[in-house]
């Protein structure tokens, strides 16, 4: 009763190529050992090794065995299909066969990279040849379906990556919906005062950007709103936005700050979180002057009218346009997209979680990004960088790697802090003439300039100390420590610890993925790493995609990563949305499920058990039939199938008994 | 609920004090303590210099012991007031879980003695009972002489918070706090309450050991407490004992009061002097709590 | 029965293509070194594991069975995963009633950013399987008619 | 021209299957006109001596019944197959193993071990037990031996067709027998019945609905059966789905489950995995703690799953756990 | 600056022990060791290192690099007080504490410890004290001390020692558990047993019986 041998255009004649992948498969296996073992299998004809597969010379080896009717079913063993199974068949088709007449035995990063005996190595990869070579015999001539590609882009995140990524699309022509959380685009970007190592100000090479995208006539931007549900698939996916309400009636609000002066509240109260709580706000507030879209915005947390309902509501007595709407409700948008560009960016981390270093505790133990804020001319002091009592440090002490490269917080270097720290040592020796110290464990400069503006501050005579910080506390030991923040950690290459005393200390905390990572990832269907940050499809051949066909990624949301770094890859975010796009269809996988009808007994197990309702009920011929364009190819039906008619190319349960014959029976 | 006791070596010389207020304070509080029959030493700091692994044997042997004697039957509560001994024994507990290889080599040699460990113990500090086993009304309930107006700093040294506690934070732990809040007592905030009194090195080398003691009671009187709280007989012996030394030494006059919490903790509940060893401190403790009910009148001299 | 020492069990995995795969293609990229005993079978979606693959496999001679899919939740056809969940609860079953051991067949979570849970549970499992010896099943023709094989009495084949 | 002849025989078998053969009520009289029965252990006294006197092939066809478990049956069958042009495994025990099949969840000793030994109702008080051979003044007696695996036909001898069902339904007999006497035969190795699942005949399929979702599942007797709706919709462990048509869904009809004696059809490898897939699949639940409370209430998988089909499993019987080769 | 010549700041490879860092990694949970990155956390919390012949740092460097006779003669070990500041805030979960005990105990196996150095000193009478008795008697454990590092030192402590016995917090009056049979034939089972793996090659310390 065991599956028959389900014949299919003659009789096969195989051809096995084994990749020496350099010395990557070859230095871990016997590959002539390999290439004898595959001529001896079954319906196999030939039987070759070559030094790379892949290159041009090695796709014409299989292309011409095909002309010259050596072969008609193809086995490549090199590396992981998710690498090479496009190029291989490509190779297989140039020659005259079907694309799908093909398999591919991955011996390197499941064998050679990953075994340490060489004999054992070359069992394993002989068994998965001959379970390759098993299956294909049973491959049968496929065509890829093509679907038309919908033409608009979403992007999530409106940092700087993704309002690049939003004018890059917007300037070719496409139409892209910028969906931001928060009341303002911006993002990170917008708080910075400087950007290194060029030290040009950050609000005004952001800024203009930001309001091309407002004025762009091909980018819809929806502020203080959240993506709630997507659906499709690549080149079709169905997005739904939460739209929160803002009680601002956004077409009409001129951003003239009328109704904020009217408030009731005289003086705010409410901790700014633009200034990261350095100052204070009202309950009906613009974050910034610069704000994208200039559109004011209400907090009901803390609007009185939404906690009592007794308020005389003298905002709206304010707005002359009537733009004030305390019935505002949540909108739901739906929409269709061909692809997908995630730049949610990063937080910050919260330094409070290393008591150590008195965050919380000390009113001048600053984070970077509060600094960020009291250089910035825009700041809550006007761009001077002022102590708790109002004073002028004389000595600030800046402490790298905090929450960074540190088993109890984040294992990883943070990528940026170092650059960061030279820039805020800088503005702050120039603001205050202050004796500035770094505290650092290794100078990581790497970019483009990043060293130069390392000399240039080793010139400045700002102070450098290798040594990690042990603890900030105010316990004075000596007089002049009185009253001071004392630093204490090991001069390293001095070998001596040393007890610095300073007025204020800034502490360079590290970049973390969002708290919310792990929920957004669910809901476009990709993956996260340990950390939380975005998984790309491939380290270095698809840093911007992801598993997930039309969905890219774009920014920090991907990893810790500076401005250039960030606008680079949501150029290239952008470029991979174009190409899908400008093709106008994407062909799918042809490993759909098929009912053979002559077998199916209309028992409708399948039907309930597809996601998708690919599956539905013929009431006249009373069988299964599956919609191939909606079938995603899981398979979940076929292995429930009582009467195994429903099939899923590709892998039907031939192949795959074959498959399991051949990774046992023969090594 | 009734607990196991490991007095250590230290709390029946030096620390004699501690064992003194320790039990009557917990009789109070209703914990009968019970101490372990023959125990032996945890075979800490010094020893755990020489060789690690008869280290562990001696702290096995307390384990077996107290689980025979707690009855195998439930899981054994071993309070253990010395911190040197607090640590030793969590870690010998911990190694031995975690270790495989040293666990059988320690279960031969307690075989050798007819003796036999299950891993049904736990290590407690005092502190930690009184803040988490002892219902904080009840604590309070027991208050006849309120410490308005004492300004207390806590000190825990190094060894009951580092590495294998959890009862507490590592950093800025709290739970003497906590009790002295109850106590009616005023906490002076210092950074310094786990930093490390010099241990024994105050008498191998006390050029170095003396220094570590010096800076922290200069600190606490310089915040102005006015006695140190402390719950390891070590750190009380160096804070307190060496005090003239320092004067001299550091001429700077250091003289503040240096007890063992539940000697403040016995002074709240009214229990007498010689109840709480308070005759055995060199640097007496000039305070006279207020009875409940009036405020104030209190004479430190500062 | 073979010596343990020399005894190399050939454990058969099924790895979703999207989670476990990409896992294990990590795991070597990184260059993670682990038993070479586990030989993948690339399936679209632990979804598709149809009971009969995993009989079929240990017919063919494997000594254990492995199925690798995405952690509850992310399953990349939003719940391939579950199905398999459900077949591999009752499945296990099945297999205890045939008398092979629970052991020899795992169902693990492993999403695509773990090639280090692919080294760990790849090298628990063969060394578990290695301790177990290997699973001789009966072949079926007459020969093995006489008592071949060790059968269980009513308490451990028995189905109750 | 001499008419054919046909053989019958059983195996391990319950007579059922003789049973069905009368049950051709008056079709068994053109039956017996058209050939010239050599053989009929249960109805006719014909002597294994006779058929052994018979030249090889000189028999048409030979029906037998029954699993095969013991040294007798296997010498009969390889003798009949001898003799035989066509050998048509008849019914589930030939074709799968059957009920008796079962057994390969124990082992001989176990088997001996509770018949003559534990057995609650035994009388003898458990002295005698079967051995192959005894000896008596007058010489040696000797039994078949029992063997330690139930076997189906075919994992003995070679088999050209099958008729499924416990027993076969007469008319798939009737109609297998007219189409050897034409020589109107389908390809050597088919079962002789529809290749479609039961479902597709059921007389409740319309009731059936598109999403099933079980939350537990109920026996016979502990419900009161819709007799219109779909069984296996009111929670009844029916594998309509799994099982070959051709039995005219006689148990469906009387209101009872199908338990799957007409095994599976011809591409499913492993009839229980397949059912097992198909019911699991339908649980209605996707936490593992409660998945396992539902599946739980199956009280044996094996037996649900295998009832008539244990021997011609992908694993063909029950291992001792421990006893593949590691120690436990 | 007279004394200049005692410090040669050159090694040379022949004078280092290549497995000396294996062997301290050894320990349980050892192996952390080799991921040290420098960073001077340890240092800095240690109350102590400011009087330590090298910071544990150091310490941790030279074990890595091999030089084996530098840290087990040298005092830093001795200066911990195993107040575990380091072990807890290494970012890199290096046991430190432990590692020091490790070199403690090899240097005293190899008998290259600072001999007169009086911490070295306490430990072993510590040790052979509660080796004998159980326990240690604080009075004799201290009067040991004193006698093998600086009797004067135990006149000066004569006043202290006084006053702690007046106030019933020392006396002569030795310590001892009852059953010390019980635990001798304990630590008799122990007594080749090491935790620390034994040198592989003998460089030029050799492993002391």
């Amino acid at each position: 009763m065991s599956p028959s041998n389900g014949q299919t255009n003659g009789t096969p004649k195989v051809g096995v190529y084994v990749c020496h992948c350099g010395i990557n498969i070859a230095g871990k296996v016997h590959v002539d050992a390999v290439v004898e073992f595959a001529s001896k299998l079954p319906y196999v004809t030939v039987a070759k090794e070559y030094k790379f597969m892949c290159s041009d010379p090695g796709q014409d080896i299989i292309a011409q065995d095909i002309r010259d009717g050596k072969v008609n079913r193809v086995v490549v063993a090199s590396c992981s299909p998710l690498m090479h199974e496009a190029t291989f068949r490509k190779a297989t088709a140039a020659g005259g066969g079907n694309a799908f007449m093909f398999q591919m035995a991955n011996i390197r990063e499941h064998v050679s990279w990953v075994t340490h005996d060489k004999g054992l190595a070359t069992d394993k990869a002989k068994a998965l040849v001959a379970a390759a070579v098993e299956r294909v015999t049973l491959h049968k001539p496929l065509e890829k379906t093509k679907v038309p590609v919908h033409a608009d882009v979403l992007i999530v995140g409106g940092g700087i990556a993704g309002i690049h990524a939003a004018l890059t699309l917007a300037d070719s022509g496409k139409k892209v919906y910028l969906v931001e959380k928060e009341p303002t685009i911006g993002g990170h970007m917008a708080q910075f005062d400087k950007t290194f190592p060029t030290l040009d100000c950050s609000a005004c090479i952001l800024t203009p950007k930001m309001s091309s995208v407002r004025a762009h006539p091909n980018i819809t931007l929806w502020t203080y709103s959240e993506v709630s549900e997507v659906s499709g698939f690549v080149g079709n996916f169905k997005v739904k936005v939460k739209r929160k309400p803002r009680y601002i009636i956004e077409d009409l609000c001129v951003g003239c700050y009328e109704c904020i002066e009217g408030c009731i509240y005289k003086e705010a109260k409410v901790k700014d979180e633009f200034n990261v709580g350095l100052s204070k706000r009202r309950p009906i507030y613009i974050p910034f002057p610069q704000a994208t879209p200039l559109v004011a915005v209400i907090d009901p947390e803390t609007c009185i009218e939404f906690r009592t309902h007794r308020c005389k509501k003298s905002c709206a007595t304010a707005c002359e346009r009537n733009a004030v709407d305390f019935n505002q409700t949540e909108e739901i948008k739906e929409i269709e997209v061909g692809a997908i560009i995630l730049a949610t960016g990063f937080k910050v981390f919260d330094a409070a979680r290393i008591p150590r270093y008195g965050y919380g505790k000390y009113p001048d133990v600053y984070s970077a990004l509060e600094i960020e804020r009291l250089v910035n001319a825009a700041g809550p002091t006007g761009g001077e960088v002022k102590m708790a009592n109002g004073e002028k440090p004389k000595a600030v002490g800046i402490i790298h790697c905090v929450g960074s490269r540190d088993a109890k917080t984040n294992k990883y270097c943070s990528r940026v802090c170092c650059m960061y720290s030279l820039k805020l040592a800088h503005l702050i020796h120039e603001r205050t003439d202050a004796e500035v110290y770094n505290f650092y464990i290794d100078m990581r400069t790497p970019g483009k300039g990043y060293e130069e503006f390392y000399d240039r501050l080793l010139e400045e005579n700002v102070h450098f100390i290798r040594g990690r910080v042990a603890e900030v506390n105010d316990w004075a030991i000596t007089p002049e420590e009185k009253g001071k923040l004392i630093i204490r950690c090991e001069d390293t290459l001095i070998g001596m610890v040393r007890r610095i005393p300073v007025d204020m200390v800034v502490l360079s905390t590290g970049l973390e993925a969002q708290a919310d990572a792990d929920d957004v990832r669910r809901m476009f269907n990709i993956s996260c790493s340990h950390e939380g940050w975005f998984l790309e499809r491939h380290p270095k051949l698809a840093p911007v995609s992801t598993f997930t066909d039309g969905v890219f990624l774009a920014g920090a949301c991907q990893g810790p990563k500076d401005i250039p770094d960030s606008v680079a890859q949501a150029g290239a975010a952008a470029a991979e949305a174009m190409a899908l796009i400008d093709k106008g269809f994407v062909e799918l996988e042809p490993n759909t499920a098929y009912v053979q009808e002559e077998f199916c007994s209309g028992c409708r197990t399948c039907i309930a058990l597809c996601p998708y309702s690919a599956i539905g009920y013929n009431e006249e011929s009373k069988k299964a039939s599956v919609n191939g364009a909606l079938c995603k190819g899981c398979g979940t039906c076929v292995a429930a199938c009582p009467s195994a008619a429903l099939q899923q190319n590709l892998f039907t349960d031939e192949q795959i008994f074959r498959e399991i014959k051949g990774v046992v029976s023969y090594v | 609920m009734a607990y196991l006791y490991y007095p250590g070596c230290s709390l029946k010389s030096t620390g004699r004090a501690y064992e003194e207020s320790m039990r009557a304070v917990f009789a109070k509080v209703g914990i009968p303590l019970e101490e372990l029959e023959d125990w032996n030493c945890c075979g800490a700091t010094s020893y755990m210099s020489v060789s690690e692994l008869k280290a562990f044997a001696l702290s096995a042997r307390n384990f077996a012991l107290a689980e025979k004697q707690g009855g195998r039957d439930k899981t054994t509560d071993l309070i253990v007031p010395c911190a040197a001994c607090y640590l030793g024994l969590s870690k010998a507990h911990k190694y031995l879980d975690e270790f495989p290889d040293i666990r059988s080599k320690v279960d031969e040699a307690l075989a050798a003695a007819g003796l036999k460990y299950s891993n049904n113990l736990k290590i407690r500090h005092p502190l930690d009972v009184l803040v988490n086993d002892v219902k904080k009304d009840r604590l309070a309930g027991l208050v006849t002489q309120p410490l308005k107006g004492l300004k207390v700093a806590c000190y825990y040294g190094c060894q009951i918070v580092r590495p294998y506690a959890e009862f507490d934070d590592q950093d800025s732990p709290q739970s003497m706090e906590k009790i002295f809040r109850i106590l009616g007592a005023e906490i002076i905030d210092w950074p310094i309450k786990t930093r490390c009194c010099g241990g024994s090195l105050s008498g191998t080398v006390p050029e170095v050991g003396l220094r570590l003691s010096y800076l922290l009671l200069l600190e606490a009187t310089r915040r102005g407490a006015d006695c140190i709280a402390t719950a390891c007989p070590l750190c009380q012996f160096n804070l307190e004992c060496y005090q003239p030394k320092m004067s001299s030494l550091y001429n700077e006059k250091i003289d503040i009061p240096v007890l063992y919490f539940t000697q403040l903790a016995g002074i709240a509940m009214g229990l007498g002097e010689k109840e709480l060893g308070l005759q055995r401190l060199f640097v007496p403790m000039r305070y006279t709590p207020a009875p409940a009910a009036s405020s104030g009148g209190q004479h430190v001299t500062k | 029965m073979s010596d343990k020492n020399s005894f190399e069990p050939r454990i058969v995995a099924f790895f979703c293509n999207w989670c476990t795969y990409t896992a294990a293609d990590l795991a070597g990229t990184a260059r993670m070194s682990y038993a070479p005993n586990v030989r993948v079978v690339r399936i679209m979606c632990s979804g598709r594991l149809d009971p009969q693959f995993v009989l079929a496999a240990f017919r063919e001679g494997a000594d254990g069975v492995l199925v690798g899919g995405c952690h509850p939740g992310d399953c990349h056809y939003q719940e391939g995963n579950y199905k398999a969940l459900r077949r591999v609860t009752l499945l296990k079953r099945l297999l205890k009633s045939f008398g092979i051991e629970e052991e020899r067949f795992r169902l693990e979570w492993i999403a695509a950013s773990e090639g280090d849970k692919v080294q760990r549970v790849i090298n628990e499992m063969t060394e578990t399987v290695r301790k177990l010896g290997p699973l001789h099943l009966e072949k079926p023709d007459i020969t093995a008619s006489h008592e071949t094989v060790k059968v269980a009495g009513v308490s451990a084949g028995g189905t109750r | 021209m001499s008419k054919p002849k046909v053989a019958f025989y059983w195996c391990a078998s319950c007579g059922g299957c003789e049973e069905t053969v009368v049950d051709l009520n008056e079709a068994i009289l053109n039956v017996v006109a058209a050939v010239d029965i050599v053989l009929w252990p249960v109805a006719l006294d014909f002597k294994r001596s006779d058929v052994e006197k018979m030249p090889d092939g000189s028999i048409a066809v030979s029906f037998i019944n029954g699993a095969i478990r013991s040294s007798e049956q296997f010498e009969m069958v390889e003798m009949l197959r001898k003799k035989s042009g066509l050998v048509v495994a008849f019914g589930s025990c030939a074709q799968l193993g059957g009920i008796p099949g079962l057994g390969n969840l124990f082992d001989r000793r176990g088997l001996l071990e509770t018949v003559y030994k534990t057995c609650p109702s035994l009388t003898n008080g458990n002295t005698t037990t079967p051995v192959t051979s005894t000896k008596v003044e007058k010489g040696t007696l000797s039994l078949p031996e029992l063997w330690d695996t139930v076997k189906t036909l075919d994992q003995v001898i070679k088999v050209d067709y099958y008729l499924p069902g416990c027993p076969p339904p007469p008319n798939l007999i009737a109609d297998a027998v007219n189409a050897i006497l034409s020589g109107k035969l389908p390809p050597s190795g088919s079962v002789l019945a529809p290749d479609m699942a039961l479902c597709e005949d059921c007389p409740r399929r319309d009731s059936k609905p598109d999403k099933i979702q079980l939350s537990g599942f109920h026996r016979p007797h502990e419900i009161i059966i819709d007799p219109d709706k779909c069984l296996l919709a009111q929670g009844l462990l029916c594998l309509g789905s799994v099982t070959r048509q051709g039995c005219g869904s006689v148990c469906v009809n009387g209101n009872m489950p199908c338990t799957g004696c007409m095994g599976p059809t011809s591409h499913v490898a492993d009839y229980g995995a397949k059912a097992l897939s198909a019911i699991a699949s339908m649980v209605d639940s996707n936490d593992e703690a409660e998945i396992t409370a539902i599946l739980d209430k199956i009280a044996d998988p094996l037996g649900t799953f295998y009832r008539y089909s244990l021997p011609a499993s992908l694993l063909h019987r029950a291992y001792a756990a421990g006893t593949n080769g590691g120690k436990k | 600056m007279d004394k200049w010549r005692e410090w040669p700041k050159i090694r040379y490879e022949s004078e280092l022990d290549p497995d000396f860092a294996d062997q301290i990694a050894s320990i349980p949970g050892g192996e952390k060791l080799f991921t040290c990155i420098q960073c001077g956390t340890c240092s800095g919390m240690c109350p102590l290192s400011p009087d330590m012949d090298y910071t544990p740092r150091q310490i941790i460097a030279m074990i890595r690099a091999g030089f084996r006779q530098e840290v087990l003669s040298s005092h830093t070990t001795w200066l911990c007080a195993s107040c575990y500041a380091c072990t807890v805030e290494c970012p890199k979960e290096i046991k430190i504490t432990e590692i020091m005990y490790a070199a403690k105990r090899l240097a005293i196996r190899e008998k290259v410890h600072p001999k007169r150095f009086p911490p070295s000193v306490l430990a072993r009478a510590f040790f052979s004290s509660v080796e004998k008795n159980g326990r240690s008697t604080e009075s004799r454990v201290l009067i040991d001390l004193f006698l093998k590092t600086n009797p004067l030192g135990m006149i000066r402590q004569a006043g202290l020692g006084m006053k702690l016995w007046l106030k019933g917090r020392l006396g002569p009056g030795k310590e001892s558990i009852k059953r010390t049979d019980e635990l001798h034939r304990m630590l008799a089972v122990l007594e080749k047993e090491h935790m620390i793996k034994p040198k592989v090659k003998t460089a030029q310390h050799g492993e002391a019986k």
